[in-house]
């Protein structure tokens, strides 16, 4: 789950990181109320899971009460490379005498937390990584040692940090792996962390993705979940607990195991065909889970055919069919349905399906067989459409 | 012989009496396993089948022997499970559950590996098959025979679908393994694979990975240097699009690194063939075990 | 450091431990305000840091306000084995259905904490583990890890505790395991932990012991050092940051390094003597510190002789030379003092000694010999009184 | 030879820059310790009569090859200094600083104990002489000259004592080590004592124990199943009362066990002499030495 810019500032706020003070707004009158209370100048930051913000006109400076009201007007509703602003966040004007980087990354390969910081920052970190790899200081904390003084030390010298910023860097990095630990986020970045004439520091931004899986543990967090932001499918199928991805294709896959979608997307694409959507049904999927993932796939207008590939291990193949009749039943498709069971209750499965004759439903015995039928329904589909 | 589980594998389920637990516990004990207890905090004392249940992993430990324990609590009491049978004496500590938080994972992860005499499998995996022995997890064990293939994946259902060629072209398996696609799997390609090359009955490891992380380009690089038995190896998500996550934790893509591509490109400049299907996969499988 | 039992009850709430409530009284008048604010019937309890308050008549049930004047009025100023008792708390009374006993040691053999459990509480748990060693659960923990939550259920179904009561029992260990870290106590012990009719699990008493060393960082419990409860000789060193222990003997004793003057308790015994005192004058003593433990040691009219024994390292024999003539200068002893000067700077050190020729001063060159010199000397002075 | 420290020490002194630091630094260097670099935050750059400073540790490993690391900050900063030289790849560090919290020795020490490639000796620690080689820490050297006596010691002033009681015989030591009297001392007894054992110089061992824990009464064990050179003990603490503390956090009595009795009857029981006294003890050393 990524944060928004300023919910990810109310989370350091929680955990003493010093940030510029704002108010969320989502109606010009909010955005000119909340300047009028922070006073001016401010800065109208669009609020979207995007980077790029300022290149895109998102983020303007407003000297006074005209300006903020004329910059949130031009900034709620931009698009900013696909994404709505549906919120902007009014914050005071920071002085800025440094601009610095740093994050802290879950890092898999290492299985440990990766900190990170550097003098310059600002600019996009990928960049200064590749370029000038020397100005990114980086170390690895224990997971069970937890951040110690002396890794803020460690990074803040190797970093080159000026000699009067080296205690207060390494304690905003201390309060930074705090935060990550404590909030169970995959990734905090600060870019810009920025210095101040009067030598403080502070976060300038902020990137928060948290940990979905803990979220059960962090009501605050859980409730930060923002609908408006996600594609309307995605946000149906999250409803019903499903996992969708959508994509720019025409033929909807519904598969169980991750791995087994992927895998399905990629002989789908091999067979020349172009997928709508990535849908992980899940372990045991059971029939009601069926409905709704139908449900969710032809809820997508482009979606032409439909493939299901099921390898059942804990999901039984009679479950799946069984879903599937029901599934005709309440939504009464109008594409045609590739299905392919194998597995656990395969013969079953296929009985039930077999016995239901539903309308325009196909079936294969293998997967490359079930993509390359997929594929020709749905061209026939377009040829016809 | 076979990797991990087999004829000497003592079972204990942590979480037997739950639906789900105890389902698989008897299809696992149905395999030919030896499912020597379960536990469910409150209710030692009772029995599932004939399966004895204790109030803590060190009973069971201590009164039947357990020297496996598989873990199907969920989430929330996943880690705690695992820390538990770790503290108990258990050598291998199988992980079915899914969802397990990211930092429980590694606080776990941290924890085992300095005890050099366990081995956790996992988490958000399907468990260990080894076919005619033993069945650890979920794995649909019906579908494969014992053979000379040992596979091991990050995909639970992609597992049984390349299991499954296999077995539909006449090839048996030494041991299937999933590892898991979470954030922290307790052993990687490379530790499994260092098990398969040890296995006399190993003659082909499979490999199957998807995109996200690096562990594949990590068991690259090893097998160049460690491994003498053919490998072949199969990536999911070609077609994913970056940035986007695909269920797995595992499968976010970062920058080009990580990719299908990148990992697909590491592999094959080390020699380790790859197929672009599963089908492909088990072909290929099944061209170098028949020249050989 | 000790704490008073409802020093360590109010440590205790403060980590949410549930624990009866009351108020500390150090006068009878305040001890009945208590009382009736609490209520009746309401528990009277001596405050000294010494076991069997009990069975010496300093813990009494007050049924209203009559008794627990009369029960403060005894009870305040009463001598439990040696400790006077200047305060009392007063609790509300707890209904008790069972009492169990919990406790975490730092085990300094297992370099782990230790957390016990048993069923048998309410008794000298040393008699348990002695009688019933089955009786009390043991676990020791990762310091790095933490305790779990499985290690709650192993102690709690290891001591037999009964059903209901695994988990209420199991999260009482873990907030004692957070207090004992959280504070950087070195024991938490509760005997007995009670539980109620309701089924409650409660603290109703509590042991706890403090790490000296880590309290430049709780400033709420270095303010709970009770110096009443010292002996006025070792208040008095501890106000000049001396290590000091009273002893019953004759023979003060004088030296750096608490090894070095253990030794010299031991040998001064082996040559027949009585130490009045162990006095660790520390690492790197200056002039200040020796005219100091001159005053601490001069303060107890016992002595009759005293025993410098210094094997200079840090320390400097010179230093000590010099803090002697001070200390003579200043204290004007009346007593003989043997003097054995070794190691850094000991030959400037003797010749400071000589050049003074401090009346009653004897010096000795081993640390023998100086015992068997201050031994005589105690004795004749002795029969000289 | 000697024991850890000896010619090849290359040390670094974390805390150079304060008085005391700057002191015994020099000292240890004037004895003849190559004392190559100092690391003080912020005074990078300077240099401490020739010894250059550092800000971090890892900046001294990497530019002077330090591998021995003496902690001489104050205590609040001690336990962060010790992980710092861990984390820096030292292999030896020898804290002197008092008064560390113990709950921080604690953690210290679970975590290096997980590093097999790291030793810590302290800490509250007079420090490792290894007469005519090296000192480290704060014994005061000149009383002592090379010779085949292995000393370890949990007093600092005590190790002076017997050290010196030896020398006045004309006995000369291997190497003199203080493991210190905290109460989770880096290295205990038997770690030292394994060393003294293996190292050929090392004719006869003298261990010097005080009352409090439990860290003689092991190594009286340890000594009968494992040591072939001969053992002399001595223990301070027969008249302390029992329930006070006497300075050391190390010197608490708790019932009879960690007694200097208990202490001494383990050791006489395992056959390792026990004198009542320095003197005594340095005279039983005496005689084994001589009658061989």
């Amino acid at each position: 789950m990524d944060l928004l810019e300023y919910q990810g500032k109310q989370l350091f706020a929680r955990h003493a990181i010093p940030v510029p003070s704002g108010q969320p707004a989502s109606t010009v009158e909010q955005a000119v109320a909340a300047a009028d209370q922070i006073g001016y100048p401010c800065v109208v930051k669009a609020q979207v899971l995007i980077g790029g913000r300022g290149k895109a006109g998102g983020i303007r400076v407003a000297k006074d009460r005209a300006e903020a009201e004329q910059h949130a007007r031009s900034i709620l509703g931009m698009d900013i490379k696909g994404f709505t602003v549906h919120e902007v966040w009014i914050e005071e004007a920071s002085q800025i005498a440094a601009e610095y980087y740093a994050s802290i990354v879950f890092d898999r390969a290492a299985k440990a937390p990766l900190v990170m910081l550097s003098k310059e920052g600002g600019v996009e970190i990928e960049q200064v990584a590749e370029e000038n790899p020397e100005a990114l200081a980086r170390l690895h904390v224990d997971p069970l040692l937890g951040f110690q003084d002396f890794h803020g030390r460690r990074l803040a010298f190797a970093a080159g940090i000026d000699a009067d910023l080296i205690r207060p860097v390494g304690a905003m990095l201390a309060k930074l792996y705090a935060a990550f630990v404590a909030e169970e986020a995959m990734l905090v970045e600060v870019n810009p962390l920025i210095v101040t004439p009067e030598r403080d520091v502070r976060a300038l931004d902020a990137k928060v993705t948290l940990d979905d899986n803990s979220l059960y543990r962090h009501a605050d967090n859980a409730a930060l979940r923002d609908p408006s932001a996600e594609d309307a499918q995605e946000q149906m199928a999250h409803e019903r607990g499903l996992t969708y991805v959508k994509l720019e294709g025409d033929i909807g896959i519904l598969g169980n195991g991750a791995g087994l979608v992927m895998s399905t997307l990629d002989v789908v694409a091999l067979a020349g065909g172009a997928p709508a959507n990535f849908l992980d049904a899940g372990g045991g999927s059971k029939a009601d889970a069926i409905v709704s993932a139908v449900e969710v796939i032809l809820s997508d207008e482009k979606v032409k055919a439909v493939l299901f590939n099921i390898f059942g291990g804990i999901t039984r193949c009679d479950e799946v069919a069984k879903g599937l009749i029901e599934a005709f039943d309440v939504v009464k498709p109008t594409v045609p349905f590739v299905v392919r069971l194998d597995g656990t209750n395969d013969v079953e499965g296929r009985r039930l399906l077999a016995e239901a004759n539903l309308p325009n439903v196909h079936t294969a015995t293998t997967m490359n067989e079930a993509a390359e039928k997929v594929v020709e329904l749905a061209a026939n589909a377009g040829a016809a459409a | 012989m076979s990797v991990l589980v087999g004829t000497d594998t003592r079972l204990v389920v942590t979480g037997i009496t739950g639906r789900e637990g105890t389902f698989h516990a008897l299809n696992n004990r149905r395999y030919g396993t030896q499912v020597v207890a379960g536990v469910t905090p409150g209710k030692g004392g009772q029995d599932v089948e004939g399966i004895p249940v204790f109030n803590t992993l060190a009973e069971a430990v201590e009164e039947q022997g357990a020297n496996t324990a598989m873990i199907f609590v969920p989430p929330r009491f996943a880690a705690d499970s695992i820390l538990e049978a770790e503290e108990a004496g258990i050598s291998l500590i199988i992980a079915i559950t899914e969802g397990i938080p990211a930092h429980d994972e590694l606080r776990v992860y941290t924890h085992l590996k300095r005890n050099p005499n366990v081995t956790l499998v996992g988490p958000n995996c399907p468990g260990i098959l080894s076919p005619g022995k033993a069945s650890v997890g979920i794995i649909p064990a019906s579908f494969f025979k014992q053979g000379n293939v040992g596979v091991v994946s990050r995909s639970g259902t992609l597992t049984y679908q390349i299991g499954n060629e296999l077995a539909q072209r006449g090839f048996g398996n030494s041991s299937i393994v999933g590892i898991g696609g979470d954030p922290v799997p307790g052993s990687s390609f490379i530790d499994i694979i260092a098990l398969f090359e040890a296995d006399p009955e190993t003659e082909l490891i499979v490999m199957s990975g998807e995109i996200g992380g690096s562990a594949e380009e990590e068991a690259a690089e090893y097998i160049a240097a460690n491994v003498t038995k053919p490998v072949v190896a199969y990536i999911a998500g070609f077609t994913a699009p970056p940035g986007k996550t695909m269920g797995h934790a595992g499968a976010i893509v970062s920058g080009t690194a990580g990719t299908a591509r990148a990992k697909q490109e590491a592999l094959e400049a080390k020699g380790v063939r790859v197929g672009r299907t599963p089908t492909e996969t088990a072909e290929l499988a099944m061209q170098i075990l028949g020249n050989r």
